[in-house]
């Protein structure tokens, strides 16, 4: 163990300092989950990947840097510092890539992961159906095949990103016959094709930070499968360990959660409950504990080991601090947490953040579903 | 000494949540939403109706001069409803306040009627609620408790709850009308009763669902996880219900300590509605994420009222001054004194 | 709702509080699961007795005073407020004797009930089996018919008082042939009679709290047992309600416990973590808000209703409340928490105390189990 | 940078771990539970066989060198095996502060061999574990550390852990070897490393009952509700472990922050032990409530190091003073600054 970053890893960590402070504009966006600021979200990916800053750890050759998981982590330490825009591009770089990178043909790579890097393919995500939320493997949505093509009929929902983005992926029963975990495949779909209709739906917060999907015999090429047919749950599950893994939330988010938390209780110290002052530094705590563990697993990838159920201790650990952290500031403000803007009109950040973080214990597999899993993968108790 | 609600206050009680029931529903609150006033004459007259707003006015000004005890548990089917008309304000906590003041029969007169909408400043509530379109204001200026005719338009502030009309506060102005605090106790507790009320109906909302919504081949309501999340926030409420009938009965008596027991009071009823909104929403899966399930209604206006009113920061100061310093006798004997 | 005490309540409270002024020992006496503490509760017992205050709520006719639960209340108030003795009498009074007066014969009540209220004869109850714990209706210990006796065999354990006290009640397989909840009776029996054998076992603490209990062809008449053969599992269902329901924890204790914790809290303010403060503040608030609920039950029993699955809660709410507080004032106490003795030598009772609590959740149904049974019969949830 | 356990550091630990419970076995905690002085000098001789009092102790006085990086994942192990002998004390926490000290080669030899047992005393620590048998003792004078030798026996005090044997602490004298304060930040590293170890052991014994113990025909442990206790305490003991490396990092270099470090250290350490203590008792049920499973020696033992060196309060003012005020940098980019 060398907690020490190397002469190397600081000029890196200078050079994406340098970048940020350059380029990061200067105004907030608008939220991604509305056109406009999904269209202004979609221009900072292309201006990142102008610096080629798309997905560091990518191959050159597919718009990457080819750079390992801490130079990673510090590239993600200087985008939080520097207060960069939300990544409209998660659900491409951090679960569709490493996936097609994994699972998917030269071909299928070429195809799709440098314009993914480059912020000119946007991708959604379409993973549950309206009967097949936790238990994923409930999927009914069909893909026939027809020659050399898949004919899609039937309906996701809560795809993020899905109101405005490109492209989607997500799991379709290719074998009509099949039950549960069998006879599905992963497939990648234009949200553009004949036959797709998008039903963007208002989120808590009132904007459509996702949409239902219809698949009314839509005809998908067969090269936009990814890995075998009838394979399809085993890449998902790959997909969503990525997922709950390592990248979804990277520990920079939460430090600067954290950093900004101590300044709001800062501000409001002379009335506020006797616990805040403790739910202040356990935020802290908790997002310092995330960031060493978060080293950690990618010491451990990095020297090529796997992470495996453990990615549920990461995400219930994320998710609870996040939630927390955001509670402890709706009760530091008292009553101007309700308000959507706070003094001088800028939008109470402290309230978007509690909203979103009480989505965190339920996607990405809910908490409920990670805590069975610790439970029978990692203690061994029966299902 | 008896704890207990009376048959009537049941009848009543039940009375006005199946026409609530009926009349305010989630569809109303939806078609609200889309609407500019966010109010509606049509649902305040169903409201007046009812006889709502007099509850609490006396029987000379043609109210029916109930307690507060009353209040309570009207303000919590209010909660329960979701009701965003300013009927708490002026029929729970204005109307107690100016029965007790002298010479307000006119304007007590008007509430009994639906006439008069009365909004409420006070500064440990930075935000005014449904200021405009009241017709008169009960402010606070150097502890005494103001009132005064209001008319006009004033700038809305953006709450996260889609109903709630909140504004800046004014000048205080007007005719003393009593102490300052007792307008903060008596809209503290009408606050922590509709909290209980929001909690009750998240709580039903998440069960409904828990019990509607199959994964695994199974109500998700079979499984011990959502058993036991929801369990656990029964608990909160259930025991949250008598630190308000409590707090009520101590207000209306009075009482030296009113002031904690209204605090305990709404620092348990706000813990209890924001944590039965955290369990509703996890319930609820992804569904609950959005705006298309009506929960967002009820989970909004809770963490709204929280806030209001005195946040946590404000109540447990009030408990803390009174326990921990010693002032208030406690122990074994001392639940009533 | 009328929450002031009436003159005559008021006056029973002077009478109370003059007693017990007058009556409670000095020093503390020996824990109740030590030999000799039990006989020193026991006598303890037998002076509450000769005052009549055994159980105040009895008929006189019963060594009780035939008051009603407001004055109950009071009671226990007055007895907790002077520090009295626990009482070592608990399984007789308030889980037998209402049982006896709801299911027992007039011959039953004269002869248990008397006793019992006097402190002459003091009762362990015996509900669970080895494997017989959570999961009450997998008993196995039989008492099979011959002639006008039941001869017992099997094994109780997790007994309590069952070391030291006289009499022994539970649950019994009459019907050998019977299948969980049916075929069982509700049998008492005398803990000294040829056949059976205790163990005690020790707790936590190190002292015998429970035993274990053999029976060894036990002969026990039949007029022991308590309402019809077979009908066992109804009355002890009752049992475990007036366990659960109002009387097993009064809210005195828990008031009395909250008032402690104030006092202690004073005693370290200048060297304590920011929680603490608020933590302080929530037990007296939830002890506060349990004696309101605790009289709302009693004003409604009082007026002819009845008291269900919402005995869960209560289970729950005093369980955890009181683990809550005893936790704290471990917290409070930082590193002399573990001293079994404090300075002067005194029992460490916040210690004694915390370890009591962390029985609470377990004992009289688990809270898992009270869980599964607001969601299913309050909340109708499926099983 | 990289924040790893090598195979080396594994190995060493599996190794302790396995030869732990071999020899160190529940059977043997009960035994020594009814012995009078609670101490074995066969038990001592066999942790001396395996070299642990001179893991620390510097190659040149006949020890292994090794890191506190090791140390923490060794302490780790003893709090796994509810060791109770003061090898901690004296191999893990004595020996590194005294190979920083000049002029200390035979002690830290005999410390090796051992020989030598020391004491700790300090004032955040009130009580003094193992005097008695200790032949040297570090106590704290004026902000310096000081070692003399030590014998004779003293008032033993009654703790909770049975196994414990706690002291009053005595005058402070001997020749000064370094700050006080190191020897509060190591002391409290390793106990923050036991309670962890002592959480995992609890863990696996409640996970153990919850597989064998059925109930309603099944399992307990089949139970969403066990699974789901189980698996929260696991999140919050699986966090501490990182925190605990960090902070033996930090300290080994003399980082000025590690105080802090070591504070996050302690504080997430006995959160998880006491958490996994009430989780695994609420497991066992009526069981764990008795003195026949053993899980009691764990669970009071965490107690114990939960409140000595420094208890919450001490190392929340710690942390308050770093982070609330300002003194240390936080956010992104300072995890390791």
């Amino acid at each position: 163990m060398d907690l020490a970053y190397t002469p190397e890893q600081q000029d890196f960590r200078a050079e994406v300092r340098a970048w940020m402070e350059a380029n990061v504009p200067k105004e907030p966006l608008v939220t991604l989950e509305r056109e406009h600021g999904y269209h202004q979200h979609v221009e900072w990916e292309r201006r990142l990947a102008s610096g080629n800053w798309g997905m560091v750890t990518w191959p050159e050759a597919y718009g990457g840097r080819g750079l390992d998981l801490i130079q990673w982590l510090i590239f993600e330490e200087e985008y939080y510092r520097t207060g960069a825009p939300l990544r409209v591009n998660q659900n491409g770089i951090f679960l569709l890539g490493p996936t097609v990178m994994e699972f998917g043909t030269d071909e299928q790579k070429a195809r799709f992961l440098t314009p993914m890097a480059k912020g000119e393919v946007i991708w959604a995500q379409a993973w549950s159906e309206p009967n097949a939320g936790s238990d994923m493997a409930a999927i009914t949505s069909k893909a026939i095949r027809d020659g050399d093509h898949y004919v899609i009929s039937g309906q996701k929902t809560w795809s993020s990103r899905a109101s405005f983005a490109d492209w989607g992926f997500g799991l379709f029963r290719t074998d009509p016959d099949s039950k549960r975990h069998k006879g599905l495949s992963f497939i990648l779909f234009d949200l553009n094709a004949p036959g797709v209709t998008r039903r963007p739906i208002r989120q808590l917060h009132g904007d459509p930070g996702f949409a239902e999907l219809f698949f009314d015999e839509v005809r998908v090429p067969v090269e936009n499968r990814i890995a075998g047919e009838g394979e399809g749950w085993n890449v998902a599950m790959a997909t969503a360990g990525f997922e709950r893994g390592l990248m979804l939330r990277s520990p920079a988010r939460f430090q600067a959660a954290a950093a900004r938390l101590v300044a709001l209780f800062r501000e409001h110290e002379t009335k506020v409950a006797p616990a805040a002052r403790e739910q202040v530094m356990q935020a802290w705590m908790d997002a310092q504990a995330y960031a060493y563990n978060t080293y950690a697993v990618a010491s451990k990838i990095m020297a090529g080991g796997h992470i495996g159920a453990e990615a549920s201790l990461n995400k219930i650990f994320w998710s609870e601090l996040d939630r927390a952290a955001h509670r402890t500031a709706m009760q530091l403000l008292g009553a101007s947490a309700e308000l959507r803007h706070l003094d001088g009109g800028a939008l109470n950040m402290w309230l978007e953040g509690y909203i979103f973080s009480l989505s965190g214990p339920i996607y990405a597999g809910s908490n409920e579903i990670q805590r069975n899993i610790i439970a029978e993968r990692l203690l061994g108790l029966p299902r | 000494m008896d704890f207990i609600i009376t048959e009537d206050q049941a009848t009543l009680t039940t009375g006005v949540r199946d026409y609530l029931a009926d009349v305010h529903t989630p569809e109303l609150l939806r078609a609200l939403d889309t609407s500019d006033s966010r109010r509606s004459a049509d649902v305040w007259q169903g409201l007046v109706e009812m006889g709502l707003p007099g509850l609490l006015v006396p029987e000379e000004q043609g109210g029916l001069g109930l307690s507060l005890l009353d209040a309570v548990l009207i303000a919590a089917e209010l909660g329960r409803a979701g009701v965003a008309e300013p009927i708490a304000d002026t029929a729970l906590v204005a109307a107690p306040l100016l029965a007790k003041a002298d010479g307000q029969d006119a304007l007590l007169t008007a509430i009994a009627a639906g006439e008069a909408k009365v909004a409420l400043q006070h500064p440990a509530n930075p935000w005014v609620a449904d200021l405009d379109g009241a017709s008169h204001l009960l402010s606070v200026n150097d502890g005494a408790l103001l009132l005064a005719d209001h008319s006009g338009t004033a700038k809305l502030l953006d709450s996260v709850d889609p109903l709630r009309r909140l504004y800046a506060p004014v000048a205080p102005s007007g005719t003393g009308v009593g102490p300052a605090d007792a307008l903060l106790d008596h809209a503290a507790l009408i606050a922590a009763a509709q909290l209980v009320g929001l909690a009750d109906a998240m709580l039903e909302q998440a069960t409904d669902y828990a019990k509607n919504r199959s994964q695994f081949g199974q109500p998700i309501g079979s499984f011990q996880a959502v058993k036991h999340h929801l369990a656990t926030a029964v608990v909160k409420i259930e025991f949250a219900k008598p630190v308000i009938q409590r707090a009520a009965v101590a207000l209306a008596e009075g009482a030296a300590s009113a002031s904690v027991h209204v605090s305990h009071a709404k620092l348990a009823a706000a813990d209890a509605a924001w944590a039965m909104g955290e369990t509703a929403i996890q319930t609820h899966g992804a569904m609950g994420y959005t705006y298309e399930v009506d929960l967002h209604f009820w989970m909004k206006r809770a963490w709204a009222l929280a806030g209001a009113w005195g946040d946590r920061a404000f109540h447990l100061g009030r408990i803390d001054a009174a326990v921990i310093s010693g002032a208030l006798p406690i122990g074994p004997g001392h639940s009533f004194a």
